[in-house]
């Protein structure tokens, strides 16, 4: 209650460790704050990306040989190195927290530079997928084409949810990899110290809730039918 | 006190810790790929999402530092998923339940005669 | 603290003219537009939805005067479409959703709490003017080409059919619900993490607990809405079948999805006025709430139970059986939070020291609405009776008792209690009793005959009807008549007290609350001095001893 | 009832007073609830208005028996309505055996209604009064909604789905049919008038008007057009299941499940043949005919397929009876 007092008293003229907005008491408020205003972001995205996993779901349920069928015809090697292409990039991204932790301005941009070069590798795969799919006719719509009519409405489900799904996780790392241009700027500026880190913390934060979404979106969507492959189908 | 203002001091983790975390991960990714290409029926799905909920659960406890986090912290993480698991278990009431013809009820009433 | 209690409550304090306050310590339209100030955010929060309720009044008002004839004569079936659209769409995403939260909220979350701000100042600048560009271009969507949807924007209709301008709308409507996902964050956040030293959670006021829920259903079911709204523009523009029978998609998915979030999106209306009720009622009767342990946990579990209930809108969509019943049982535990709200407050009057002011009317209008609105969705759980009234003028008649005999009332009592602090001014009490008792008496004329109306069958969204339906339907335009003219009377008053209203002491009730022992209008951040943390609604310092 | 000012509507069908017993039990709780309440406030607000500028009540002290007495009560009378409410809701879901089935089809904007005799109507529909009647019901396009007050029954139209609501009539005259859910432009013009006669001038009125081939006739000729009988074989000799009496019965299905054959389960092997396959076929034989096929030309298909269940056994066709 006395430190309170003081501070308020204190008001404007307080003298602001650098960092510390005007609201906050103090630096470890302004950190628990920000952190906990960032999770409760994330509980958001998760309900948001949470009603296509439920559509996926139902349809799937629905149509399963259909689901099975095209998700054989998705590139498991290119899908499985995009997944470790993510992971490492939440490794990069955990070392640039740390980094910012201990106040190394110059490891957390190079850090950071790791990442959104494995982000960009990340989506520059997901270009040629996406251009593969046009060229095989698999993208939903008039011109979808699949070879087995009985299968054709599931599979073309199946692709409707791949692209929004996968759709919806570039459009979160592309807005990943515009927020990491200005961090790492900032830490170019030099603006963290050891008591000064929360928006990196955040930034890691969004960065691997957008990894778990692809730890989920990699077996749902690439991995569902492998068990019959080539089987002939049933 | 509404404001125990410190907040998650947490010790910084070591970097071997974080390769470690990244190593597991990569590992569980080989599992899930590999037991997917066996025809396990029905358990194909579960075990892919359990594989995958584990990578998860890995990633927010280290990556995102979860363990350190407060109690109110895990809570929303907690609420999150069991929002999300409301949105899923009830929709699937309804699709689950559509063939079930009810009963007509033995007693009926003079009133719908 | 104890100054204020021994001096009459309404004894006139000379006017500083000099003092500093947030209304006054910058000038010019940047400093209002690039405000951090949650107090001036509030403000502006207040003229948006001021804007949209009078241009969504507008339309609800061209609706009732095509509906006094039989016929569709006024105007076209397409324009009615499209007006009763624009009436639903601007009232429910931006006057009713932001209404309580985005306005007095934003002002008093952090006054409450005795901090400075909100925790994240810039976010709820960015939240208004998410409002503001949602905002526009819905009303861009609505006003140049027209939407037909309905506000429901149910599939296959309006991702393959409708003609309107069902994009540029929606996506108004999606930026909107990032606006109310951010207000959700920041207020939770604040209410965790900024209250003063020593304000524990049993200590806050009540408003405060309603706005907690509320933010919790903003954060936990808006995303939902969002990706729904994402997939029918995804169908629309692409033809991705989610939701189109005839691209492989299934509707009645769509309306789960939507109704996951647009049934707790009436308790995100509901709830922020059922937390005012519980302010006026302390204030007015001089008395802390009655049971406000229950009061404030019953709006916790409105809010948890809300998640579950949303396929009461679908009794007759093709739901299963079963589920339709799981949904009509739990609705039916609503009621239990709802009663004991009601019931707190009026055992909160029993041997209170009532005074009948302007907010206390609307307070009474309230509870009465609320309670006619409440009953009435006791028909509408109950499935058997529910698919005779289901589309039907009746829940019409229900969701408006609800929406504006609550959400609405709430609203104009908390502004009518709060515009001294808001202000610094106060308005003129005789016209605004009189403005109070004709919204009332126009709404109960304007809405009860719709009770008629669905039950003897009259189909909602009817833009001509059977010509034996006529009487009460011209009942029901002439209420809507009385009930504009209400409607428009504070907007006069107001603002004709923001120039010439006799300026107001810090505490015109004598209410109690960290609001009242500052000045009005408050300084810049809030506090010139630390606040004292009391009990909530201490009207009797010394019966727990005192500071 | 005043014709200018309705204030209830007409009990016209078997249900309707069985609902009308319910909604009025819940007005009584409603006004009684009401009144108590807007009294309550009066009484307070005139007993306990301030009487000093001064005034300090006593606090009021948390009671707890009080709290968990109006908590319980309001359950309790809730819970009537709700096990009220479901038992109106079950006893009238499921039609009566040997209800008379006809076929509707929800447009923009209007209602396509066919007797199984053939006869087709528009907007309109004839029924005889004290016959149960089971309408089969899907759209074109949009989601519309079957409704007809006086009946008491509603249910939605949902495009690529069947839906069914049943009644049976109890007085003759003219009472409105309206579509319930918004489906655009002419949505209230999507209205019109169900007929309740009486039977003999019902007979009167089918011999009156030309009734064109029945539903089966028509989906025979549809059956023959599209060459289902070539796998289909009457005998189970062809590379299809066989449709002769199927209908009503359970299936085993390839993938291990069993599914009931309902009118839902034959439009989605019409139009979605792999969606459920029988233990024993493949699946790519037969060619999907979503897109083909319009939706009254299924209905007819399925109308044939349940006549051929008809035929061989003397008794009805088991309808959707008895949970299984």
């Amino acid at each position: 209650m006395a430190s309170h007092t003081t501070d308020l008293e204190a008001g404007q003229e307080h003298a602001h460790p650098p960092g510390l907005a005007h609201q906050f008491e103090d630096l470890d408020q302004q950190l628990d704050a920000t952190s906990f205003g960032m999770w409760l972001f994330l509980v958001n995205e998760i309900m948001f990306f949470g009603g296509l996993f439920a559509g996926y779901a139902l349809y799937r349920s629905q149509m399963p040989a259909g689901f099975e069928a095209a998700s054989n015809h998705l590139d498991i090697f290119l899908g499985g190195f995009n997944t470790v292409v993510l992971i490492g990039s939440s490794l990069t991204m955990a070392l640039g927290v740390r980094s910012a932790q201990l106040g190394r301005n110059i490891w957390v941009r190079n850090w950071l530079i790791a990442t959104l070069f494995l982000g960009l590798v990340f989506l520059g795969v997901k270009v040629i997928e996406y251009s593969a799919k046009y060229r095989d006719h698999l993208i939903p719509g008039a011109n979808f084409q699949w070879p087995d009519p009985a299968l054709a409405q599931g599979a073309q489900m199946f692709y409707v949810f791949y692209f929004a799904m996968t759709g919806m996780h570039a459009l979160h790392m592309v807005v990943g990899a515009g927020l990491l241009l200005y961090f790492i700027r900032q830490a170019q500026q030099g603006r963290y110290h050891a008591h000064y880190f929360g928006p990196i913390e955040n930034m890691g934060l969004y960065w691997h809730f957008v990894d778990i979404v692809w730890i989920f979106l990699f077996p749902l969507l690439y991995l569902l039918g492998l068990a019959f492959h080539g089987g002939g189908g049933h | 006190m509404a404001r125990q203002s410190h907040a998650p001091a947490h010790p910084v983790t070591p970097v071997g810790m974080y390769i470690g975390v990244f190593l597991t991960l990569m590992v569980l990714t080989l599992v899930t790929v590999v037991a997917a290409k066996f025809d396990l029926g029905a358990l194909n799905t579960p075990i892919a999402l359990g594989i995958a909920g584990t990578k998860a659960t890995v990633v927010v406890l280290f990556f995102m530092e979860l363990r350190h986090a407060r109690l109110l912290t895990k809570l929303a993480a907690v609420v999150g998923i069991a929002w999300l698991a409301i949105l899923l278990i009830f929709l699937f009431s309804d699709y689950g339940s559509r063939s079930w013809i009810p009963t007509s009820p033995t007693w009926v009433s003079p009133l719908f005669k | 603290m104890s100054a204020t209690l021994t001096s009459p409550p309404m004894a006139p304090q000379p006017p500083v003219e000099e003092r500093k306050h947030y209304l006054n310590a910058t000038h010019g339209l940047a400093s209002w537009l690039l405000t951090l100030d949650h107090k001036r955010i509030g403000m502006l929060y207040l003229i948006g939805i001021t804007i949209a309720f009078i241009l969504g009044g507008f339309a609800a008002s061209m609706v009732r005067m095509e509906l006094m004839t039989p016929q569709g004569d006024l105007m076209s079936a397409e324009n009615y479409n499209k007006a009763f659209t624009t009436h639903g769409v601007l009232m429910v995403f931006f006057v009713l959703i932001p209404a309580i939260p985005a306005t007095l909220g934003n002002f008093l979350i952090p006054i409450m709490c005795g901090a400075k701000d909100v925790a994240f100042p810039r976010l709820n600048l960015m939240s208004w003017y998410l409002f503001v560009i949602g905002g526009l271009m819905t009303l861009t969507a609505v006003v140049v080409r027209g939407v037909d949807t309905g506000w429901t924007f149910y599939t296959p209709y309006s991702s393959t059919y409708s003609n309107g301008a069902v994009m540029t709308a929606a996506l108004g409507i999606f930026i909107n619900g990032f606006s109310s996902i951010l207000t959700g964050v920041n207020f939770i956040v604040t209410i965790h993490k900024m209250r003063a030293p020593g304000l524990t959670w049993f200590k806050l006021p009540l408003f405060l607990w309603a706005l907690y829920a509320t933010s919790v259903i903003q954060v936990l079911g808006t995303p939902v809405v969002a990706i729904t709204i994402v997939l029918i523009g995804l169908e629309r523009t692409l033809q991705f079948g989610f939701f189109d029978p005839k691209l492989g998609g299934d509707p009645v998915l769509m309306q789960h999805m939507f109704w996951f979030y647009s049934h707790p999106a009436v308790y995100i209306m509901i709830l922020p006025p059922l937390g005012v009720i519980s302010e006026l009622v302390a204030a007015f009767c001089r008395k802390r709430v009655f049971g406000y342990h229950f009061v404030a946990m019953s709006s916790v579990s409105i809010a948890i139970i809300s998640f579950v209930v949303w396929g009461h809108h679908m009794f007759t969509s093709g739901q299963s059986v079963y589920a339709g019943l799981v949904f009509s049982v739990i609705t039916f535990f609503v009621a239990v939070p709802s009663a004991i709200k009601v019931f707190n407050w009026m055992a909160t009057m029993y041997k209170a020291s009532i005074s009948l002011e302007t907010p206390m009317l609307y307070c009474f209008g309230f509870i009465g609405l609320f309670t006619i609105g409440g009953l009435t969705g006791l028909y509408l759980s109950s499935i058997g009776v529910d698919i005779h009234l289901h589309d039907t003028y009746f829940v019409v008649a229900h969701f408006h008792y609800i929406m504006v005999g609550g959400a609405i009332m709430g609203l104009m009592g908390g502004l009518h209690y709060w515009w001294p602090k808001m202000t610094g001014r106060l308005y003129n009490e005789f016209w605004s009793k009189i403005s109070a008792g004709l919204i009332f008496a126009g709404f109960n004329f304007t809405f009860f005959p719709q009770f008629i109306l669905g039950w003897v069958g009259m189909p909602r969204r009817y833009h001509a009807y059977p010509e034996e339906l006529q009487v009460l339907n011209v009942f029901s335009t002439a209420g809507a008549s009385i009930l504009a003219i209400g409607y428009a009377m504070p907007i006069i008053y107001f603002i004709y007290s923001l120039g010439k209203g006799a300026p107001s002491p810090p505490n015109p009730w004598g209410a109690k609350g960290l609001e009242w022992d500052i000045p009005s209008p408050p300084p810049v951040e809030n506090f010139d001095e630390p606040p004292v943390i009391t009990e909530p609604y201490d009207y009797n310092p010394k019966a727990v001893g005192g500071h | 009832m005043n014709k200018n000012l309705p204030l209830v509507p007409e009990q016209a069908s078997s249900i309707a007073p069985g609902v009308d017993a319910l909604f009025y039990f819940i007005t009584i709780v409603t006004v009684v609830m009401t009144a108590a309440i807007f009294l309550g406030c009066l009484i307070l607000a005139i007993k306990y208005h301030r009487k000093r500028e001064d005034e300090v009540p006593e606090p009021p002290k948390e009671n707890l028996l009080v709290e968990v007495a109006w908590s319980i009560v309001p359950f309790f009378v809730v819970m009537i309505i709700f096990g009220w409410g479901a038992y109106v809701f079950f006893v009238s879901y499921n039609p009566p055996p040997h209800a008379m089935e006809m076929y509707v089809v929800g447009k923009q904007w209007m209602w396509k209604l066919q007797h199984p005799e053939g006869h087709r109507e528009i907007n309109e529909l004839h029924v005889p009064i004290g016959r149960p009647v089971k309408l089969l019901m899907t759209t074109e396009d949009v989601l519309h909604s079957f409704f007809i007050p006086d009946f008491r029954v509603k249910k939605d139209v949902v495009p690529g789905m069947y839906t069914s609501v049943w009644f049976t009539p109890t007085k003759t005259g003219k009472f409105h049919l309206y579509c319930a859910e918004y489906c655009g432009n002419q949505h209230s013009g999507m209205i019109g008038w169900v007929h309740v006669m009486e039977p003999a001038d019902y007979e009167a009125w089918l011999a009156g008007v030309n009734r064109g081939e029945t539903m089966a006739q028509a989906g025979e000729r549809l059956f023959s057009r599209y060459g289902c009988a070539s796998c289909h074989k009457e005998d189970n000799s062809g590379r299809c299941p066989t449709l002769k009496d199927i209908i009503g019965t359970q299936v085993q299905l390839a993938n291990g499940g069993r599914a009931l054959v309902d009118e839902a389960y034959l439009r989605e092997s019409i139009l979605k043949p792999n969606a459920k396959i029988v233990a024993g076929y493949t699946t790519t034989e037969m060619p999907t005919f979503q897109g083909q096929l319009n939706e009254d030309q299924v209905l007819q298909l399925i109308a044939f397929i349940k006549a051929q269940t008809k035929q061989q056994t003397s008794t009805a066709a088991p309808t959707k009876g008895g949970k299984k």
